[in-house]
């Protein structure tokens, strides 16, 4: 119960490597940087000391990032309450380990694999072709390394974000 | 007129011949590919027939399919739209041969103009200036070079039989000719089944200038004036706009006549469009005439208030053209936008995905052609035109200012647009003055300004984020806590039963 | 020009005012009641400030608290829209007092105009014809009776500070007057806080022609040609258009001519309505001033190209007029349907609700100006107009068939409304034939009509219904089934286990 | 299994007072008293012998009357599976019971109660009168009688189809 009594929450916010301290005091008053703002966030119209903004929360997931858009820009934000951030750290660095990995640029259909698993590879080296709506894309290689696995073949249709491939 | 009429194309350009089909009360028959299945056009359609896989081969491009389903659902006649089978001869000749009449030229029309050489030939004895270059496909490479040597460098390559910007390159210099020429022959084979070359000599920061003609089937001609598609990005066209900031009335009507001319030569029907480009000092030479309706013909439309799509069923139902040139007035000024799903921060990469929240601009001045609808998932296999925007104002400086409201109206998210790029096009300076040119992109560095740009609201970002994070918290701490109390409230009234138990 | 503006009303109007101003530049102040917090136009304003509660008295008619919003937002003028407060002399006065521009005619030419007995004084004066009536305020039982005798009957008694069809009768035998007087001064009385009536003969079969104004603070004026509103319910406006089908060039400059006559002789400003009655003789007769933008001007806008709101705007900032009479063109014709939310099969009750679905129309020629969005829920408290659909054509017909095929694309589900009439309004052969009167709506039955008409797809109905009832059940049972399987796999991957632990 | 095995599936329809009898073959195949239709519905897109129609289902729920709207017409309409028919006969004859209930006729303020509980009225006697949208509705006793119970008062806010009163 002492968690929902206070009403007060705190956030650390990173967007654009830009990093804010952020509290909201209840619903009505945000604190952003030491700077309070009188603020009303009813559906998808968010006043901000009268100020009116459109806002939409692509993703409706607990997951992060959170993506908020606003006047059609899209912001990637990683939101955490201030308790979180340590835990944060430690799954950072996990994550650093799997820079080998190859995530699809864009949805679209393999038009060419081009290296075998197994491969020693260049950095910039061609891996794929992807085609989407008449426009071809290479994807290349992050770094120097052995290609450990090729997820997808010729002819595969991917989504943006899907592992394609795996450099180690 | 018709009373059916079957629509081999997809997307907006559907949904605007449907539109003008409810109008003359013309039933439509709407053709789709498993992944059109719930297009808005197909809705909108009074049929709809399956074609094929969701590749063009299978589906928009497969001729006998198409005309079965017309025989089939007995329509009289087939409006190819732009893209696909729209210039094709071999289609129009197979809609000739199985007496359904297709709404544009005929196919020997459709032969002439689509070779660009030949009509290149024919416009030039009619004394339309054309731009210096070749007479007859390129033969060797020697050949090649001795004429780029006279024309005097940069020269352009073209497909002799090409269009929409393949097989098309620049040579700047004479040691790359050999190896540009084999590229642009590979690419012509591969789009157009035909290797053939010409060329033709490069006009410096040139703009594109093209007449719309509407002709009924005994050759009554008349221009609607011009439209500038200046602004483009590899010789794809971005935004349109009537009239053009570099054509005064004369050369309106210069242009116009030069347009007529051309096109009589060619012994063309139907709409069509006579593409120009015109140098710096005000000298237009001709191009080639597109055979079809083409995606920028909404700004001739509102200018001069004549519906071409219903023009061309007209025409093509044999009517009489029923305006003379002096009919034909231009008011005010009119620009379309063309929103792709595109996205402009990242070299123009392909941005397919599912429309989430949608508004369109709306008001006095401001048209919107599309076929996106909320829920709409946008397919891999097609271009990636998604809406026109096309507003009108009394002059230019107010078009400027309209368009810049609509924009900035304009919702559509889940898929990257190029409505970012639009809004830096028109805030530029140049831009507002009319000093534009192919280059114009490019020039003004507008692609990497836009990487920085409209960053304001990223507090107010931050600012929503975490009031939605706070109202989930709070909403997961109030279900815990009713949750709670009824577990407590249950408790409570088990007591007491047990209580009443032990009275008894 | 001003920087900043406050809009003193909700909805579609003040959807339309926020695209003037961003034309022009000009930031938005919106004010909300509680059940318009998350309306269009809030969300489309720059700023954003809480009135009251729901009611028009405690938010839209509050004019201190909107004035203190004003000053506290640093707005320069206030647009009023139309209704509420936009012909309140007392809120002009108050906006005058406290240094704010009121955008439309000053506190005493509202006073003037607003006094409808006054106003018809001034303007036979300067010889403009009025309908033959009452010199003075109706002071008697008696009087009134003299007066209906010396007219003859029928007679129109209404309300000296009325409008909006409010404490209006007809008189058609002498013994109803001393009732319908008394209930018209009590609807007066409540409506306009004065129960002043006065009295003006019956014009049979009339037609309701207005003739658009624009004024500047220095005396100069066009008009802007005329509207025909004829087409109504209950004095309520349903459809409007220009030019009307009843008056040609001649008349066109004669009620032109009389409009301007009667504003200046009551020395009005800013952008302005004239409002006649034509007779089945074509004789016309001065109403009233109305001294505001009114829900219809979007078809004078779309026939002479100008922007009323924002020419509104450069007028009230103390701009020239900068056109001469010579300027104005009727380009075309135009036509407004006026979407409520009422269901014409059921009295026109009104339908509040949700907004399930909506698919507004569009393409060459359409405009729609609305704040409805899908999810929004149309609050109980104001008018029931949620869109207005105009539609531009090269002739009357062109019109007639763009408006069918756009209501025929137009998608709103969740409320009832007035599209089922308008289509069969535009159906009427005299309707277009241009043969319509105030009666229209009654004469050709067309509520009696609508209750039938539009039952082909029923079938289809049923189809549908029937596939989403055999989906659901298919659904239902593929679930049931797949949890089966999956608790007969568990069974089955428990039993292996314990076979392997016997293994063991 | 025996329900899901059989493809085939038979409703009675209701709707405008029409009956129909339909059969559902399969996804593809309807019979609509005993004529043929071959239909494709996807989303909100149903082709019934190659003519398009967009149609919409405006109740998610299971609850009868079904709501669908094609062309902004909405029908509604009465669906049962064919074996259910009986069973709802019964359920009719406890409706009729009912027939004094007072539903709102549309979504409103309450502007006045005319009536009082335990008066007697006539058929079409008004009971109250509600306000929305500047315009007033007069709500009349549907029978002769003696109101047993007034569920409003003065200021409420009513919704379609809620329960004003009960006339006995």
């Amino acid at each position: 119960m002492a968690d929902e009594a206070k009403e007060n929450m705190r956030f650390r916010v990173r967007v654009n490597n830009h990093c804010y301290q952020v509290e909201v005091m209840g619903p009505g008053m945000v604190i952003v940087n030491g700077r309070p703002y009188h603020v009303d966030l009813s559906q998808d119209s968010l006043l901000v000391n009268d100020r009116s903004y459109e806002i939409s929360s692509l993703k409706e997931e607990n997951s992060l990032p959170t993506l908020i858009s606003i006047n059609q820009e899209t912001y990637r934000l990683e939101i955490e309450e201030a308790e979180r951030v340590t835990r944060r750290r430690k799954i950072e660095r996990l994550k650093e380990k799997e820079e080998g990995t190859i995530l699809s640029p864009l949805s679209g259909q393999i038009i060419s694999v081009e290296a075998r698993e197994g491969d020693r590879v260049e950095k910039n080296e061609v891996i794929l072709i992807l085609e989407a709506m008449k426009m071809e894309s290479e994807v290349f290689s992050p770094k120097e390394g052995r290609i450990k696995e090729i997820r997808v073949a010729k002819g595969d249709m991917v989504n943006t974000g899907d592992v394609l491939a795996v450099v180690e | 007129m018709f009373k059916k009429v079957l629509i081999a194309n997809r997307g907006e350009i559907a949904v605007r011949i449907i539109r003008a089909c409810r109008e003359l009360g013309i039933q439509t028959v709407a053709v789709y590919s498993t992944v059109d299945r719930t297009s808005l056009y197909v809705k909108m359609a009074d049929e709809a027939y399956f074609l094929g896989g969701p590749q063009p081969q299978e589906s928009y491009l497969n001729m006998e399919r198409i005309i079965e389903i017309a025989l089939a659902s007995g329509s009289q006649a087939i409006h190819p739209g732009y893209g696909f089978l729209a210039e094709n001869p071999k289609f129009v000749k197979l809609c000739e041969k199985k007496g359904i009449k297709f709404i544009g030229p005929d196919s020997l029309t459709m032969e002439r103009v689509g070779n660009k050489l030949l009509a290149r030939r024919v416009v030039e004895e009619v004394g339309v200036p054309i731009i210096p270059g070749s007479k007859e496909a390129i033969k060797s490479n020697r050949e090649a070079r001795d004429l780029a040597r006279r024309l005097g460098l940069p020269v352009m390559i073209k497909a002799v039989f090409g269009g929409g910007g393949r097989g098309l390159r620049r040579v700047n210099r004479l040691k790359e000719l050999p190896s540009l020429l084999k590229v642009a022959r590979l690419e012509a084979r591969v789009s157009f089944a035909d290797p053939s070359l010409y060329m033709e000599k490069y006009i410096r920061n040139p703009k594109h200038i093209e007449v719309q003609i509407l002709a009924d089937e005994k050759g009554r001609m008349v221009h609607l004036g011009e439209r500038d598609c200046t602004i483009q990005r590899r010789y794809q066209k971005l935004l349109e706009e009537t009239p053009s900031p570099a054509v005064d009335e004369d050369l309106r009507n210069r242009l116009g006549e030069a347009a007529i001319r051309a096109a009589q030569a060619l012994g063309y029907t139907n709409a069509g469009t006579v593409e120009f480009v015109l140098d710096e000092k005000k000298n237009f030479y001709f191009i080639e005439i597109n055979a079809r309706i083409q995606v920028e013909h909404s700004v001739t439309e509102r200018v001069t208030g004549i519906d071409l799509v219903k023009a061309q069923m007209r025409l093509a139902a044999g009517e009489r053209l029923h305006l003379s040139q002096k009919d034909v007035s231009i008011d005010g000024c009119a620009m379309e936008c063309r929103i792709n799903v595109e996205d402009p921060r990242r070299d123009f990469v392909p941005s397919p995905g599912t429309i989430r929240n949608l508004r369109f601009p709306g008001g006095l001045g401001v048209r919107v052609d599309s076929a996106i609808y909320p829920g709409y998932t946008i397919p891999l296999y097609y271009d990636t035109l998604i809406a026109k925007l096309t507003v009108w104002g009394r002059d230019r400086e107010e078009v400027i200012g309209r368009m810049r409201a609509a924009l900035n109206e304009f919702i559509i998210e889940g898929v990257k647009t190029t409505i970012p790029l639009h809004k830096a096009i028109l805030c530029e300076r140049d831009f507002q003055r009319g000093r534009i040119s192919l280059s114009f992109i490019e020039r003004h560095k507008l692609l990497k300004r836009l990487r920085v740009s409209n960053r304001a609201p990223e507090r107010i970002a931050v600012i929503a984020g975490c009031l939605l994070a706070y109202q989930k918290r709070k909403e997961a701490g109030r279900q815990k806590r009713e949750k709670e109390i009824s577990l407590w409230r249950k408790g409570f009234s088990e007591r007491r039963w047990q209580t009443r138990l032990r009275k008894i």
